[in-house]
């Protein structure tokens, strides 16, 4: 924290307490009850506030990715698709669209939102079809897949 | 001042340290800490709150203020080549001439020797506003060609009002350079300032150059507006029959399509109106007939074309295009 | 600082300034300096070298140059919205002042402070923001879903 | 499309729908899970923890919920009111005897985060434990939801060409017990099967000799917990 205006006062430089005080009362006019003009109460709130601050700084990127990941997957929904799925099949195809631009298409562009699933869904359907192969299982090997054909 | 300092010597020669007590700030330099400072800043505040904050004085009356250089700037500021003169005589309004005669009797100075030999800006505003009007009729015209007279009118009023004007004014910095009675430019004396400076602008670089300069700095304002914000329909469904019955289209039938929550506080109606089976509009609402007139005004934007996700307007510079404007922007 | 304690904006401009044409938002600009002090020698420097070139380089800014008897040279800018910053420019250099004038000029005169978003727009949605029924197929024929009977 | 004025807008995007669910026959997890998604609003790409955005849920036949397994018995729903030996513990099949909501409830109430919206949340669920809806109710319905699981068939709803084309793993010993279980007059198999999670496809009669000791304890077992896994699969 570095207080710039402080040495550029010029009427009060040097030490007062008046001044120092009133920097800090400065950052506690917001809070409640007296931390808002006590100065013992209110350093010790201004110093909480700062250290949450800077914590809140990491922790909000992190909340913003969560809900975007939480609207992405609720568009997906719309379209019966699963959040993971999505996002997988959406870098297979190397659209390098991030978690931002992605949950705002879904918010205000869904008709992009929705082609951009059913590119991902038209992926995985590829997929799908690779990982079968022809169709026949391989010497030895009996499961479901001959059953669904 | 003097006096203090006075004072002060003699109180210090008498040996008496009363120093403190009739010291005056601005002579007596004491390196310490400043503890006067917060009582008087105090008293200042309260001052402050008691009087209220002093009227604001114009800026031609403060220090650093150079008439003609301001006007040149403001020229050069807008890119357009002004002629000063007209400028000169743009900004002076005729409250101002009446106040500043005024004032000159009030001294007692003769009326020959200081008669004013300035021209106020009634003529050039006239002008300005006609041209503004003309011009911007003409450009709504061009950008919205299926948009009714009615409608252009109302576009071109909202550009043209009073608040509109005079906050372009006011950001463009014609307010410092406003003579006017008043100290805080009254709305109607800055709008008709702007109107004198179009009109300027008109006489000294031509129609064309004018053009451009309402395009960039009024038609802008358009921007991020809706269309029924700026112009006011009372009955949109009683208009939109009449446009589709001017069009030879089938009349609109409102049909309820989807309803959440209806027996709540809080419902929600989607109203499509269709004509000749065809969905032409659809509109939520709070209430069917809310929905009915929403789905009626967005049928309306589709067919005068104003719609919010239409291709943006021309706003790009002249060098580009050479053929005049209005050509320009119709041809998009 | 805190993210409540300190005043936001959207991100903003003067009057939609560059749609049109690009206006330069500082109209005016004072150097206040001292003919004598130690402090203003940087200031004493850049109006014998370079003020006339920044004039000249904006000439819709007018700079006025005054010589006041304070030991505190600034800068005065004002811009078109009205609003009045002061820069301190004590014991600056001359190529230090110059680089104060490129800022104050470039700037709008917005205030600064804490930019909620590096975008914004009034218009978010060309195709239509979601709503409820955005994505659900059309109900045909009566509006409400009629319950399944299984008896 | 995007020309709505801008209060139609928001009207349209934070509107409340509200859906209706049938909960006959359907484990009351999947159920709830369907609910507390839709209450809490995370099926919109508008979500927000904030913003409220919770839809409505009706859900009807309650009574009708089904559990697998011994859930019925097993299952133990525990309370306390606070006073010394206030603790009471009831099982699934009490609970729902007393109150054929409680199930569904209590499972959507603990699967909503723990915050100050939970209780608002539940306000926005509607459970009916038959499918009799208010005039009120019906009309604010948008969409019903499909069911989590399909409905098994009884016994008595397959036709007698599809019972004989059913695979066998073995010829039953008596073939007319076999006519005598699905022409109807045999035990209150019907009344079994809606109250209790079994949904069983093939009957199997190993128990040959027992079969007439069934019949005459059924006017004991007639209640949904009845032990009829021994009998029937």
């Amino acid at each position: 924290m570095v207080f710039l205006s402080l040495s550029c006062w010029i009427r009060s430089r040097g030490p007062d307490r008046y001044w120092k005080v009133q920097e800090v009362l400065k950052h506690a006019r917001h809070f409640r009850g007296r931390k808002n003009r006590c100065y013992s109460l209110a350093v010790k709130a201004v110093r909480r506030a700062f250290v949450y601050a800077t914590k809140g700084r990491r922790l909000k990127q992190r909340n913003m990715r969560t809900l975007w990941i939480t609207r992405i997957a609720a568009a997906s929904r719309e379209h019966g698709m699963k959040y993971p799925a999505l996002m997988h099949n959406l870098t297979k195809t190397s659209i390098q669209l991030n978690r931002r631009v992605i949950s705002d298409l879904a918010i205000t562009e869904p008709r992009s939102f929705l082609s951009l699933a059913k590119l991902a869904r038209a992926r995985q359907q590829e997929g799908l079809r690779a990982a079968l192969g022809d169709g026949k299982e391989p010497a030895g090997v009996f499961s479901r897949v001959v059953l669904l054909q | 001042m003097a006096s203090g300092y006075i004072l002060n010597r003699g109180a210090l020669t008498l040996g008496i340290h009363c120093q403190r007590v009739c010291r005056n700030i601005s002579v007596t330099q004491v390196r310490e800490k400043k503890r006067w400072m917060r009582a008087y800043t105090y008293l200042m505040e309260k001052k402050l709150k008691l009087e209220g904050p002093p009227p604001p004085k114009p800026r031609s009356q403060l220090p650093n203020w150079d008439y003609h250089a301001e006007v040149q700037a403001f020229s050069n500021r807008l890119h357009e080549n002004f002629s000063l003169e007209l400028l000169k005589t743009a900004f002076i309004n005729p409250c101002y001439l009446q106040a500043e005669q005024e004032r000159r009797r009030g001294l007692g100075v003769d009326s020959e020797a200081a008669a004013l030999v300035l021209k106020d800006n009634i003529q050039l505003s006239s002008t300005g506003a006609a041209l503004t009007k003309s011009f911007l009729t003409d450009w709504c015209r061009a950008s919205f060609p299926s948009l009714p007279s009615e409608g252009v009118e109302g576009i071109v009023g909202h550009l043209t009002s009073l608040t509109v004007v005079a906050h372009v004014a006011r950001n463009l910095g014609v307010e410092d350079l406003t003579m006017s009675a008043e100290c805080p430019v009254p709305d109607d004396v800055i709008h008709h300032t702007f109107m004198a400076v179009i009109g300027a602008l008109e006489k000294s670089s031509g129609v064309e150059r004018t053009g451009y300069f309402l395009r960039d700095f009024l038609a802008t304002q358009l921007i991020g507006k809706d269309l029924f914000d700026i112009w006011t329909v009372v009955n949109p469904m009683g208009l939109l029959v009449e446009e589709l019955t001017k069009r030879n289209i089938a009349l609109p039938e409102p049909r309820l399509i989807r309803a959440a929550g209806a027996s709540t506080v809080l419902p929600l109606y989607f109203v499509g109106l269709y004509s000749d089976k065809k969905l032409l509009a659809q509109g939520p609402g709070e209430t069917l007939v809310a929905a009915e007139e929403e789905a009626a005004r967005v049928a309306l934007r589709k067919i005068y074309g104003y719609t919010e996700n239409r291709r943006p307007s021309d706003f790009s510079p002249p060098q580009q295009h050479q053929q005049p404007l209005i050509t320009s922007v119709s041809s998009n | 600082m805190t993210s409540r304690g300190t005043p936001s904006r959207f991100l903003q401009s003067v009057l939609q300034n560059g749609v049109g044409r690009y206006v330069c938002q500082l109209k005016r600009i004072s150097l206040i300096f001292s003919k004598k002090a130690q402090s203003s020698l940087g200031v004493r420097e850049f109006i014998e070298e370079g003020v006339v070139d920044y004039a000249k380089k904006n000439p819709s800014t007018v700079v006025y140059v005054s010589p006041q008897a304070s030991r505190i040279p600034k800068i005065v800018a004002e811009y078109l919205n009205g609003s009045v910053r002061e820069e301190i420019i004590t014991n600056k250099t001359s190529p230090q002042v110059l680089e104060l004038l490129t800022k104050l000029t470039n700037q709008s005169g917005l205030d600064i402070i804490r930019i909620r978003k590096p975008f914004h727009t009034d218009s978010p949605s060309i195709q239509g923001q979601w709503h409820p029924f955005t994505n659900r197929p059309p109900s045909i024929g009566p509006i409400r879903p009629q319950k399944q009977d299984n008896k | 499309m995007s020309s709505f004025s801008r209060s139609a807008q928001q009207w349209a995007t934070f509107a409340r729908s509200w859906f209706v669910i049938d909960a006959r026959m359907q484990p009351p997890g999947k159920i709830a899970t369907m609910c507390s998604v839709r209450l809490q609003g995370k099926h919109k790409p508008i979500y927000h923890a904030m913003s409220d955005c919770g839809d409505h849920v009706v859900v009807i036949n309650t009574k009708q919920i089904a559990f697998s397994g011994n859930k019925w018995e097993q299952k133990v729903y525990s309370s306390h009111s606070g006073y010394p030996g206030g603790f009471k513990q009831v099982t699934a099949a009490q609970l729902h005897h007393k109150d054929p909501k409680a199930i569904v409830k209590l499972a959507v109430y603990g699967m909503l985060p723990r915050n100050l919206h939970r209780r608002t949340m539940m306000q926005r669920l509607h459970i009916f434990a038959d499918d009799e809806l208010p005039e009120d109710i019906q009309a604010n319905l948008t969409e019903e939801l499909p069911q989590p699981r399909e409905i098994p068939r009884k016994l008595s709803e397959y036709t007698q060409e599809e019972i004989d084309a059913f695979p066998r793993l073995w010829t039953p010993y008596v073939q007319t017990v076999c006519c005598q279980i699905h022409t109807g007059g045999s035990i209150n198999a019907d009344n079994v099967f809606t109250h209790s999670a079994a949904h069983a496809h093939v009957i199997e009669y190993k128990h040959k000799h027992r079969w007439e000791e069934m019949n005459a304890a059924s006017n004991v077992l007639n209640h949904f917990y009845t032990k009829i896994s021994d009998y029937i699969l």
